[in-house]
């Protein structure tokens, strides 16, 4: 039979069985309005209130702090035009990074037509922002930094401390969309001076559909979905009781194995680098080889170009992702990999794969085994490839 | 997202391949993607299409419509390979989803280059060809809203 | 045992069990991303697309123009700013009534800090809203009529249709909060010249976190959540498969067993609201006793406050909701029941009671009995009742 390889759990997971468990009972048992006086709805309230408490203190704050919201991009708009709203008397200038996820570039693109400023900071070849950066490009009308915690394409992990530190030297509020980095690197928003934190269910084996914005307590931000008093009176709607279960549970299952998925991936990632590198000629590794998720590999293969090669892999039964998952419907090559540099016909050729803690090392040798095929049997039909072979290879 | 049709040409792509002397040779870009496709023609002296041959950096789409089109003017005479536009190619694949439409342009155009080039290196005129142009781009169509 | 009664199904709803079913296999099997190149993510597309003609036959559109948001409170919110924004230009006068439900009320006043004008129309004592005062609000810069389709506290059903038809004939769009009435009663939105629906899953038997907006084809409106290309990129996030997929079957049944269920809850209604009447003195039925969602019965009674009414029915393990349920933790008497007429103090103590197509009328003997002893009971304990018993009744 054929095999079946999931390499693209940046783009979405698996929800966790134990997840799904934890959910059932809420869907046809305990469906009760969480807002509601009856007894049956405190038990919703109570099971709230206790996934507010878990993911609090995964990040190190109150659970006060933590407001649940749809997902990854609700969190990211809010965060962006909840303090441009808020800090508007004080200042329209936003700096963030040309590496963002769309959910933070399309909306400082929106905040640009509503009259704010924003600052797009340049990257280095292995996609790292310079905290130096960050600091000159500080003006007195700054209002906010958001600088993501690791990048969905390339993975690679930014030194968010010491921006963090730059931004509340400065008196400056700091965003970080951890929609990749939050369950799977440690995080703590005190140490780190982060003052609003995006996440996302799906992205750690929980369910889709929901997510959460930590927000520092004391901050100004009103409401971005106007409504009903839940979330403290500032995220109307009535609560995803299922959603926020099973976000706990998955944030619970999360937090227990990190140390040991890190671990896991890395290798397994590390390996899986080294055999592309060795045996896949014109193969460039994207992305920092160290500060990186555990779980990402991001290749660049000269000469062919990344739908086919993915088509190629679904084949074989391997699901991998070219650019970010979320704007594929987009035919220009990848915002990130033109922003560490590559060219245009180079960044087409971008494979990203993802891991999971159920990934074998025999998967990954299954692979690269197609891969190297499926890349030689592209570059056959490549007309870069008979340009080059005909200039250099003869 | 692709029919049976285009995922069989994709797969087992036919034609693929170069060609020791092309009596034309054609590469475009498409300016929408940044994909590229090389194509390949031997024509005989009565001006007809013997073998298509074609390269392709491109998608899915961009792969499977150039096989498609190295089989539909293989036979025809030069005239007639001019009508092998992208439509004809995409109606021959049944059809591809509205993104990839663009992507069938580059064949219409790589044949187009092939037979620009065979013109000149014979000094003749194709009634109706156009000089290629380096980088194609189909006219936007916006989604209505 | 004790009895279990839930009464509260304008809050939320019990997901159907085939829905949970429907939902199951995209937690933990076809969980790829849907906007995936590869077959396995092609799958969730494919069940989203489903979804969406399901959905756009039940209100007679094509699915299209369907897009699927996080619930009724991002879909009101989007609706009103995105036809605010979009159309600025045009005007900045907005028509509504004094009562909607807070995601639209609050959403109206946070466009008025933004420089909006808006009206809200009076409704009359049975909450009708009146097409003569709608024509009569009309200004040259009137850019968007909101109406809810029926009142989520007494129940009421507003003249849509006849409000469509005014909006259109004066070249206004149409937004109706359909949240309460979606999938309860038929809805046209041709026939009823609607331009925009709000609908949430969770109010029909779905699952919680999901809802969607009707947009007509056409119309300029923008994103609310800005980010990846997902539902043709006027919202972003990560699709909710399992949550969309729960939500087609929850429709799908829903309009299949419609006019079944209309006619069994309209008679338990109208049973309910008949033993009320003869049965326990002081009671008035709020909302109209005709154009009247099939499931809604409410009820002020005189002298008495609502929360300790709930607090009882509870302990008799009845769960029912006095003002609106998202809005509990206000103290302020519901703003419908105000808008409708009633003195504060009488608008203290109403009770919402709303159906399923799960009760019987031994559940409402049930609850007639238990009520009519705690209105009693807490009456005997009423300084309010006290004096009007001294006064009228001795
Ligand atoms: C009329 C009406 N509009 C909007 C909403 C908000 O819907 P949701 O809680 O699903 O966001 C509700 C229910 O709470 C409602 O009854
Ligand atoms: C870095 C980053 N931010 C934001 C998002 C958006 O999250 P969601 O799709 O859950 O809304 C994603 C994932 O798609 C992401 O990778
Ligand atoms: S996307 Fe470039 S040719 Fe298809
Ligand atoms: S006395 Fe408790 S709410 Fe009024």
């Amino acid at each position: 039979m054929k095999e079946f390889v999931y390499l693209d759990n940046a783009a979405t997971t698996k929800v966790r069985p134990e997840v799904v468990e934890a959910m059932l009972p809420y869907f046809t048992e305990i469906y009760g309005n969480a807002s509601a006086v009856y007894d049956f709805g405190q038990k919703c309230k109570q099971a709230i209130e206790d996934a507010r408490e878990t993911i609090g203190s995964s990040i190190g704050t109150k659970a006060s702090n933590i407001y649940f919201t749809a997902g990854g991009s609700e969190s990211d708009n809010w965060a962006l035009k909840g303090v441009a709203e808020a800090y508007k008397d004080k200042g329209k200038h936003i700096i963030t990074t040309k590496i963002e996820h769309h959910a933070i570039l399309h909306t400082c693109a929106y905040l640009e037509q509503q009259g704010y400023e924003v600052t797009y900071l340049d990257v280095d070849a292995d996609g790292l922002v310079s905290p130096e950066d960050v600091k000159k490009a500080i003006r007195p009308d700054t209002i906010l930094i958001s600088v993501m915690f690791a990048n969905n394409e390339i993975g690679t992990i930014e030194p968010i401390e010491e921006i963090g530190a730059i931004a509340h030297e400065h008196g400056i509020l700091f965003h970080t969309d951890a929609v990749q980095a939050y369950a799977q690197v440690p995080i703590d928003v005190e140490k780190m001076h982060i003052d609003l934190l995006s996440a996302s269910g799906h992205k750690l084996n929980g369910p889709k559909g929901i997510g959460f914005l930590y927000i520092r307590q004391g901050l100004k931000l009103k409401s971005f979905i106007h409504g009903g008093a839940q979330e403290r009176k500032r995220r109307a709607g009535t609560e995803n009781v299922p959603g926020i279960v099973g976000l706990d549970k998955a944030v619970e299952i999360a937090m227990a194995t990190m140390d040991e998925r890190i671990k896991k991936e890395s290798e397994l990632r590390d390996y899986l680098i080294a055999r592309i590198e060795d045996e896949i000629p014109f193969a460039k590794l994207n992305g920092h080889r160290v500060k990186r998720l555990p779980n990402n590999i991001n290749f660049c293969f000269r000469f062919i170009e990344g739908e086919s090669m993915l088509i190629m892999l679904d084949m074989a039964g391997i699901c991998g992702s070219s650019g970010s998952a979320c704007t594929s419907g987009s035919l220009d090559p990848s915002h990130v990999l033109l922003a560490i540099g590559l060219p245009h016909e180079i960044a087409h050729g971008s494979l990203r794969l993802t891991l999971s803690d159920e990934i074998t090392k025999e998967q990954l040798d299954y692979v690269v085994d197609h891969l190297k095929e499926i890349v030689a049997k592209l570059r056959s039909m490549s007309p870069l490839y008979e340009d080059y072979a005909k200039k250099h290879l003869s | 997202m692709y029919s049976e049709k285009v995922m069989d040409h994709f797969q087992n792509p036919r034609n693929v391949g170069e060609m020791e002397n092309p009596s034309g040779v054609g590469t475009v870009g498409n300016a929408k993607c940044g994909d590229i496709m090389r194509m390949y023609l031997d024509i005989d002296e009565n001006g007809i299409i013997k073998e298509a041959k074609f390269k392709t950096f491109g998608c899915g789409a961009a792969v499977a419509t150039s096989s498609m089109a190295t089989e539909l003017v293989a036979g025809k005479t030069v005239q007639e390979a001019l009508e092998v536009t992208n439509k004809a190619v995409m109606e021959a694949l049944d059809g591809l989803p509205p993104v990839k439409v663009h992507c069938s342009l580059l064949a219409e155009q790589a044949i187009h280059a092939a037979l620009w080039d065979y013109a000149q290196k014979n000094g003749i005129k194709i009634e109706g060809l156009e000089p290629p142009v380096n980088d194609i781009e189909e006219l936007e169509e916006e989604e209505e809203y």
